[in-house]
């Protein structure tokens, strides 16, 4: 099982709390997911509202490990002030660090992320990079102090799957020893199965699980989909071939 | 004098951070602040003073991909 | 759970029982992967010799559906006394129908599938037709009375996957209430959890497993990604979109 | 007279299709045969007189996939 | 250059001749494209009628092999009377053999299709089967007598380009001096360099030019496309490899 | 036609001068090919030596542009440092600037390429970077002064053709006027014409042309399909569908 | 007597194919023909007798893909 | 003095770039140079007086891709 930062988590599925029907659906994904990894965000809250309370109690409950992002932050700084409100507010060192370039596409900004992740490792803090599968934007991030790394699939709520399919082999074979976690852009579990077949340790879903029209089940599916993709790494697959070879013997065929 | 809380302009009397959460009915609650675009500790709420034009942001937990 | 001639099957793989290192291994395979349905074949077996008696034995301790082959016959003569010795050797009317018309790829040869598929349903066999995604052929072996179809994924011990996923989804599409099972081809889970994910009813495999490193546990990620898959079916996945769409909400993030 | 078994020729007395397989050490044994490309059904081995030249196949359940 | 029936054309390019928003635009694109065989219908007409008439004038000074097809027929008994009559309009023994097994797909029928072959075949006409990729179906129409095979690379108007390319593959390397025309499906001409350079003969469009914006300029574009190739083919293109190879010499890099 | 600062070029081929089996076939493959630009590089020369200037005199008779490439630079000291050599040598404010962040891959260093872009458009260079699909990188990249974009298609010398589809596609919508060249990593013409029929401006080629059979061929198959891309491109091609529909009319089928 | 000529019943005096061709105004034209779905070649058309209820086919060149 | 000349030791009396590069018979020649890993352009080569140790790159036009 995957181990971030010297925690190991009992699953390699990693669920999104974002838009799903109720809480109870919520709830229940997780449950019958087993993930044990839930993201979270920081939100402005008023005096008398209470969903920021109310939603704190939810996750407690869940009993997983908390990763708090900094979704939506497009500068350095905005990424920092964020992580430091999260780290006391969740009580963790654990930051998924966002610093978006692109409005359309969300994409990472390669050159914005590896400098907030300089800062924030250097902060005591322990930072998930949401990247892409660039090699060099991962050594810096590495070099930063990173011990994670979660390239995108494909932009976060699209569903594509990997895009990248090369790209995503490439940086598995070039460090073999990072935890790596697909994170964003997956919308079925085949998808998950073969970024796991790829080698990679772990996956963080979230629209795809809360907007499918049972995301309880959806959940399961990914979760189930998640362990088929690794087991199979373990168990060796076979290489594929262009030419057909009987399942069946010959030998011993009657002659009819 | 006239302090911006998470967008909204409001009318305090001043005094610390703490004071002002105090006043919006924040006691208790799990939130997070920052001041001017820098984060400011819990435990500094008590020391911060809170100048007139203050930008002051008041989080809470959250839905999160 | 599909249902073959009116018999519910409990899970949606089957398996082969070929080429595993050893009986054990085969068996393990099948408890780990909860398959219930075993293909076999009939061969030549001497007087001295214990091999078929023994490998039966093994197979009635699985406690799962038999379906013998006819495998490896070219002509329909050959595919129609193979499947009478299948009928009473294994006491069963199911029988899953091969005749192949070509040698290296080994492809159903759509001619004398429906030929022989006429003549065995009309003798009350119960016929499980090893044939292609073509509608055509398809749409002759229904009217020959073929209850289920067995369409290819790949050419035989290949896994290579899925090469026509266009013709296998308007196979889907053009016959919604037979049973549709993908026979041979697929490589990986992965593979197995799109099939499901696009409304296939089973899969039956046979070297994907048992040639993989460890057989035991590729035979239960197979087991998995299958669930998966057709549980994401049944969840209503999202629609895949070009454009990002933010999970966490842009609403109330604090001015940084 | 002569009669190929499973593609071996075998010198046997000849008689029945249930002798022959007594005779070849099949009984008890969990097996189905066919005579010149034609299925002969177990009821039918008593009563099934061997020709000489005829072609026996005799299988028993085996792998497949 | 393709033989067909012992006729060499000048072009690995095949027109339809419908759909095209005028005579003047069906000319300039055969032109333009140097399309050197153009397939053509028969249908009703009227004793006042001038349609068929004036058609007829506009292909004859296109000064190209006319190939007319079955197009439409669902019976071996339509498509050869509707061959017959064909012959006899246009004076060859030519013909697009087309037997339609499905409405939606228009998906030929194998079983059909092999029938007419064989009578037409033996009255003297010379096929071209609009067949799929099938390998069992593709060698009935050969020993049918068909000596050029036309298999579908998507449904006709689909502009879907090779739904299969392992199955068009195989059939290029089981028959490899046979004249293989990819007919219908094609979308891009890139599709159509794709099919050439893996060994296709020729191919016949006419929805993806007819239905163009501009429709001389694609078909333009598909004849270059078509051209490329074939050439590249010719000329033995480089292996594929994963692992990058600088182009520019290191030796001699001064040290900077 | 592409323009690159200012200068149009009246293809949108762009060919390399190394790995070619003789000068010869080198002079004939720019001829066949009609390309408008020639890629060359900077390397020690001896005094006896006669290499370079046979090399240069060559170049000079093919009579296209001249694009001079920092190919092999690792730092930013050195590929700045080699363009000025090359601007001197070639006497043009043209480089391919590359700047290798990673061996394996040959992958650029999206931080050193920006820096060294910085400077040499300071300089006033007119720089070519050869770079990623990244939506950030090429942001910095025209914000550093560069007018031309060259995203790689797959790593130099692999011949895998265009390994990201999906970010190739949201560059080219996001920067519709920059002129963008597909630089390195095409192996086939039908890939080189995928790109144009994807909007881009011109591709940029060696190995795939150097390495094949025949080089001269080669050649001229890349030139065919990078015009007949972008006239596909220009007519406007139709939607794939992923129905069937005829292309011969129905209306007025004879009854049979 | 009434024919069918492409799906459209017509009255006609009868005789043969030829006739009605002409009758119809399909002179010189470049046609082809099939009666009661059998194709009749143009030598045979001067020969061949239509009857009450027959169906005729006359078709042209036309766009093919 | 000892010079190296693209990566080999020159035994040279020094002077001028311009000198060196005579001296090993680059005149007429197409060439550029960096020193120490500095471009010096043709301008600078009269005037650019070499060190004991330095580093000197020449380099012609070649193959690139």
């Amino acid at each position: 099982m995957p181990v971030f930062y010297g925690t190991e988590i009992a699953s390699r599925m990693m669920l999104g709390t974002a838009q799903y029907p109720s809480p109870a659906i919520l709830a229940n994904a997780f449950r019958r997911s087993g993930a044990g990894v839930a993201t979270v965000s920081v939100r402005r809250e008023a005096g008398g509202e209470r969903a920021g309370q109310d939603f704190w109690a939810l996750i407690k409950q869940l009993k997983v490990a908390v990763l708090p992002n900094t979704a939506g932050c497009h500068s350095v700084r905005e990424a920092v002030t964020t992580a430091h409100m999260a780290r006391e507010l969740f009580d963790t060192p654990w930051i998924k660090l966002e610093v978006i370039g692109h409005t359309d596409s969300l994409q990472p900004d390669p050159f914005g992320l590896v400098e907030a992740a300089r800062i924030l490792c250097e902060d005591g803090f322990q930072v998930f990079p949401y990247c892409t599968e660039d090699l060099i934007l991962c050594e810096r991030l590495l070099n930063a102090g990173c011990k994670v790394l979660m390239p995108w699939g494909a932009p976060i709520g699209t569903g594509l799957g990997l895009n990248n399919i090369y790209g995503l082999r490439s940086l598995r074979a070039n460090y073999p020893d990072v935890p790596l976690v697909i994170d964003a852009g997956l919308g079925l579990p085949s998808q998950a199965a073969q970024a796991m077949e790829m080698g990679f340790d772990a996956v963080l879903l979230n629209t795809a699980v809360a907007k499918a029209g049972d995301p309880v089940v959806m959940a399961e599916a990914f979760a189930r989909a998640v362990e088929a993709g690794a087991m199979a790494r373990k168990a060796d697959p076979m290489e594929p071939r262009d030419m057909a070879a009987p399942s069946t013997p010959i030998l011993g065929k009657p002659l009819l | 004098m006239k302090i911006k809380v998470n967008g909204k302009t409001v009318e305090t009397q001043g005094g610390t951070l703490a004071a002002l959460l105090d006043e919006l009915g924040f006691s208790g609650k799990k939130i997070a602040t920052a001041v001017n675009e820098e984060f400011v500790p819990a435990t500094k709420r008590e020391t911060h003073q809170l100048a007139d034009g203050d930008r002051v942001e008041i989080v809470a937990p959250r839905q999160g991909g």
